[in-house]
């Protein structure tokens, strides 16, 4: 198509689209107000979230456990794209694998300042401490195993703009990586089975529930919380790396 | 204000398809298909929010009071850490069709099909 | 009740075991672990087909069984259909994995461990009772299946496809994902049938925008026309294994999960209107079996051949979901695209028909036939240039579409084709020939689509835990003029492939005369590679459904 | 509470527009950075704190980041193919 047919179809098209939208937004319950028929399934939660399952933050009670099934699916969704992503940017047998660029001749290499190489290796183990708090107070304060994950994997970053990637390359190998991200994912299936095996329901709960508010609450929970974490993390860092497989100046643009 | 949340969704899809139908660079474009994306979230949030309730955290609170809807919630935050996993997806596979082609304009990546 | 979770949990088990151990394990240990699993979870498909024969099966994960009719958690609900499709699934990715281990030089644990997570994703795809899951499901299958699409990233043509590929569906999952949030902000369920029983009767604005958003992203994946461009690209140059998932069942999936989602969620509230909405699915089927048949016969790159063949066929069953036909999806399982007596797409073709002759829509027939028959001829032609040496050299013939020859799939030298290459083919055409010989499985199709349509029964099954469904079944037999049609469309499709090979004044005409070649050359041009083309095309589609269906359905 | 919110659903409705309409991608990077910061605000002024958690640590941090990585081998390719 030539562009201005295309942006002319795509405008009609859109101004329809947007205008149908609307129209049913507009047959939604005032913002705020939803009537009493709707909304059941979250009032539902809310209210056996603390008394059944001992888990003070809903929305996790509802990631990892009401709809624990759900995660498990979603988690795998990153999982098969992280591995995806691997896939495709694989060495080809016919590419040169050449010296990395800064190690070539003739590259002025940016160095980090001695204040900014400082400052990032002071940040990583607060950056890992705050993670694991992250990962591990998903059931009793808003956080959990996504959130933390993404927070731990910013450790190895912030030692890659300290150092170099080599040094990254020691603290966090790819095999390591690799592996901490299957065991993550591998270790939500296991916790389901072991539900299935000892309550007979997949992902049912067959750990002691605990007091609401403590961290060693919800029971089961707070294992998935932590294989979620191991997932996000091990994928997260696993993207790092393969992008910065052969870009290894990255500082300057940063 | 009251259906202003729910007519933001609306304006964002819209928004993020024109980005992407203008486009002439495929990261440009797949950045433009996060904010299609951020639509949903305008769209769910706007759902699941109750005037006067609470956050659905219950550490600090009585169980029982109001809070707002959950589940809503629990959707938007898989969904947040997933779509961004796809998109590095997407941006690993413009990057590769890059370097096979030098071509990242997608209506110049169109001439290139097996 | 251990077998439900299995056809997901183990899959992705093993996934997870494989990747683990990328560097450690061989290669041949790796596919037969690949293997085996999939073989598994055939035999636990099978095993759920015979157990919900009767009673649909019902599972609640986490013990989250619902009370007092409002589902606390996610729920599976393997009634036939559903356990069909996980055992068409496992058997096609068993036979695609079979195919893959001589396929590749370089199969790293990757591929196998993809293929697994793909399996996982369809078989809770079909076997989900739950909305939001279903996108979950929909989301895992086309995470898979983009990197497998790029498999071959060594070459332009996969990526391109690839991306291409992964913008539509993303929008499309978009799309669904708002009219998911459309129906929870209505209902305040996410449970098919407890959305069902709260939309009730009353048709307005948001539940058919809601119902036109959810349709038309599951659309994207079955490939309906305007939403199709992506599968021409995508199966061009997708590795055969894959292709085969990407035709046999993924399409399939899309248009499994409309039947669903319409029969437990909104069949309520557009009883009255049920006419209106199969004319506008008709107007929507029909195009992509004309468009699909057409592009088949002109195209003459095998692989993307086959993909306008399975657009066209998808459609022809698209247009016989409405009509009863349900059932469709779940005998038809590998080839016969002809639809010739003893393949099972005979028995499926001879049902939507039975069903529209029904309905008085006596040309509907003829399109599927005209449609079958031209498709057919493409294949034959195919098959009679290349083994039987008719027609003039390739030579003269320029390679359409593209400008990048490919490069051939397996490289090195096999002399004869191995036998892991042409086991899992035959395999798969003598399983298209068995479920066609098989004496009651149109009566069970006929059955499933009967249980598929009870919106009430579901309901009642899966809220309630009662267990009223009907086991009213009568066969269907086919008449002579079936077969007989069946017969003239093989030797009709057989002689247009004759005519246009070898008959140098009929390929002139056809080939030159300016109809043929502005028709060819419009639909050439539609089919840009243009992923800003595609999403165009996708939102114009999804602005037509949605402004026909508030239209008329209202 | 109401203006907050009221003011915040028209920045996110401006951020949306302004990443859309920054072609450049580096600098779209930032722009998405920032808008990524919105829409965790507006999590957090509409009750979501989970939600914003998550938001603030991808939009802000990894997206953008996943961004320059991708500009940055693009930008590596560029540079090899001209010397």
């Amino acid at each position: 198509m030539r562009p201005l047919v295309r942006l002319g179809l795509f405008l009609v098209s859109t101004a329809v689209f947007a205008g149908i939208f609307v129209a049913a937004l507009f047959d939604l319950h005032p913002l705020g107000h939803a009537d009493p028929l709707s909304a059941t399934y979250g009032d539902l939660v809310n209210s056996l979230t603390v008394p059944e399952r001992h888990i003070t933050d809903a929305v996790t009670a509802v990631n990892f456990d009401f709809r624990g099934f759900d995660t498990l699916g979603e988690e795998f969704i990153m999982f098969a794209s992280v591995l995806g992503a691997a896939l495709l940017l694989r060495k080809h047998a016919d590419e040169s694998a050449g010296p990395p660029i800064d190690k070539q001749q003739g590259r002025q290499i940016t160095l980090a300042s001695d204040a900014v190489r400082l400052l990032s290796v002071a940040l990583v183990s607060p950056a890992v401490l705050f993670g694991i708090y992250v990962v591990t107070h998903g059931q009793v304060t808003p956080g959990g195993g996504f959130q933390g994950g993404v927070i731990l994997a910013s450790a190895p970053l912030l030692i890659y703009v300290s150092g170099e990637f080599h040094s990254l390359r020691r603290v966090a190998p790819r095999w390591l990586v690799e592996a901490a991200e299957s065991i993550g994912a591998g270790g939500y299936v296991v916790i389901g089975a072991a539900g299935l095996l000892s309550a007979n329901a997949f992902l049912h709960n067959f750990l002691p529930l605990g007091r609401p508010g403590d961290v060693f609450s919800g029971g089961s929970v707070a294992l998935i919380d932590l294989t979620v974490g191991l997932e996000v993390a091990g994928g997260f860092i696993l993207l790092l790396l393969v992008f910065l497989e052969e870009v290894l100046v990255l500082r300057d643009p940063i | 204000m009251t259906h202003l949340a729910y007519c933001l969704a609306a304006w964002l899809f819209a928004v993020g398809l024109y980005g992407v139908v203008t486009s002439r660079n495929m990261v440009h474009l797949i950045i433009c298909l996060s904010v299609v994306q951020s639509s949903t979230y305008a769209l769910l949030l706007a759902i699941g929010y109750r005037a006067g309730a609470a956050a659905p955290v219950f550490a600090d609170i009585p169980s029982g009071t109001p809070a707002v809807d959950p589940v809503v919630q629990a959707l938007m935050l898989t969904d947040v850490v997933v779509e961004v996993t796809i998109m590095a997806l997407l941006l690993a596979l413009a990057v590769l069709a890059y370097e096979r082609t030098g071509k990242l304009d997608p209506n110049d990546l169109g001439m290139i099909r097996g | 009740m251990l077998t439900p979770p299995i056809p997901v949990a183990l899959p992705l088990l093993v996934a997870a075991l494989l990747a683990a151990l990328n560097r450690l394990l061989p290669r041949w240990l790796a596919s037969t672990l690949a293997i085996l699993t999939s073989a598994a979870v055939g035999c636990v498909a099978v095993s759920m087909l015979v157990y919900s024969r009767l009673d649909p099966i019902v599972y609640w994960f986490g013990g989250w069984v619902p009370r007092r009719g409002a589902a606390l958690g996610i729920g599976f609900v393997i009634d036939g259909p559903g356990a069909m499709l996980v055992l068409l699934a496992s058997i096609l990715v068993t036979a695609s994995l079979v195919f893959s281990t001589r396929y590749f030089d370089t199969v790293g644990t990757l591929f196998p461990s993809l293929m697994l997570i793909f399996l996982a994703a369809m078989s809770g795809f079909s076997q989900t009772g739950d909305l939001f899951n279903l996108f979950v499901f929909f989301e895992l299958m086309s995470a898979a299946a983009f990197a497998l699409c790029g498999y071959k990233s060594e070459e332009p043509g996969p990526l391109q496809g690839a991306l291409n590929f992964a913008v539509t569906n993303t929008v499309g999952a978009f799309l669904i994902l708002s009219g998911i949030g459309l129906i929870y902000g209505r209902t305040g369920a996410l449970n098919m049938a407890q959305i069902g029983r709260a939309l009730g009767n009353r048709a307005d604005a948001l539940t058919l925008v809601a119902l036109a958003f959810i349709a038309c992203g599951f659309l994207v994946k079955a490939a309906i026309v305007p939403f199709h461009f992506w599968l021409a690209d995508a199966h061009a140059v997708a590795p055969a294994p894959v292709c085969v998932l990407f035709s046999g069942v993924m399409v399939e999936l899309g248009l499994y999960a409309v039947t669903r989602v319409y029969w437990a969620c909104f069949s309520g509230i557009l009883e009255p209107r049920q006419g209106a909405l199969r004319n506008l699915l008709l107007v929507f089927g029909v195009a992509t079996a004309l468009l699909g048949a057409v592009m088949c016969y002109a195209q003459r790159h095998l692989k993307r051949m086959l993909r306008t063949a399975s657009v066209d066929e998808m459609d022809l069953r698209g247009r016989g979901r409405q009509i009863q036909a349900t059932g469709a999806l779940f005998v038809l399982g590998a080839a016969g695209l002809a639809g010739l007596p003893p393949f099972a797409t005979f028995w499926a073709a001879n049902m939507m028909d039975a069903s529209a002759r029904e309905l008085g829509l006596h040309w509907l027939p003829w399109v599927s036939f005209a449609a079958a028959t031209a498709t057919a001829a493409a294949l034959l032609r195919f098959w009679a240039r290349v083994f039987l040496g008719w027609g003039p050299n390739v030579e003269e013939l320029p390679t359409p579409g593209g400008h990048v020859r490919e490069r051939p799939d397996t490289s090195g030298g096999h002399h004869r084709t191995p036998a892991a290459m042409y086991l899992p083919a035959a395999g798969l055409l003598a399983l298209g020939l068995l479920a066609g010989l098989a004496p009651r499985l149109t009566g069970a199709a006929y059955a499933a689509a009967i249980h598929i349509q009870d919106r009430g029964a579901y309901a009642q099954r899966v809220l309630d835990m009662l267990t009223p469904y009907p086991a009213a079944v009568q066969d269907q037999p086919a008449a002579a003029g079936d077969f007989a049609r069946g017969a003239a469309g093989l030797l009709l499709a057989l002689a247009a492939a004759w005519m246009t090979l070898c008959w140098n004044a009929v390929r002139r005409t056809v080939g030159r005369s300016p109809i043929a070649r502005a028709l060819v050359g419009v639909l050439r041009a539609a089919h840009s590679g243009i992923i800003p083309d595609y999403v165009t095309w996708l939102i114009f589609g999804v602005a037509a459904f949605g402004a026909a269906s508030l239209i008329w359905l209202r | 509470m109401i203006w907050l919110q009221t003011a915040i659903l028209i920045m996110v409705a401006l951020g949306g527009l302004a990443v859309v309409l920054t072609r450049d991608p580096l600098h779209q990077a930032v722009v998405a950075s920032f808008y990524g910061i919105l829409l965790g605000l507006m999590f957090f002024l509409f009750q979501a704190p989970d939600v914003a958690l998550s938001q603030i640590v991808i939009g802000a941090l990894a997206l953008p980041l996943m961004i320059l990585l991708a500009l940055a081998r693009i930008r590596r390719k560029r540079e090899r193919s001209v010397p």
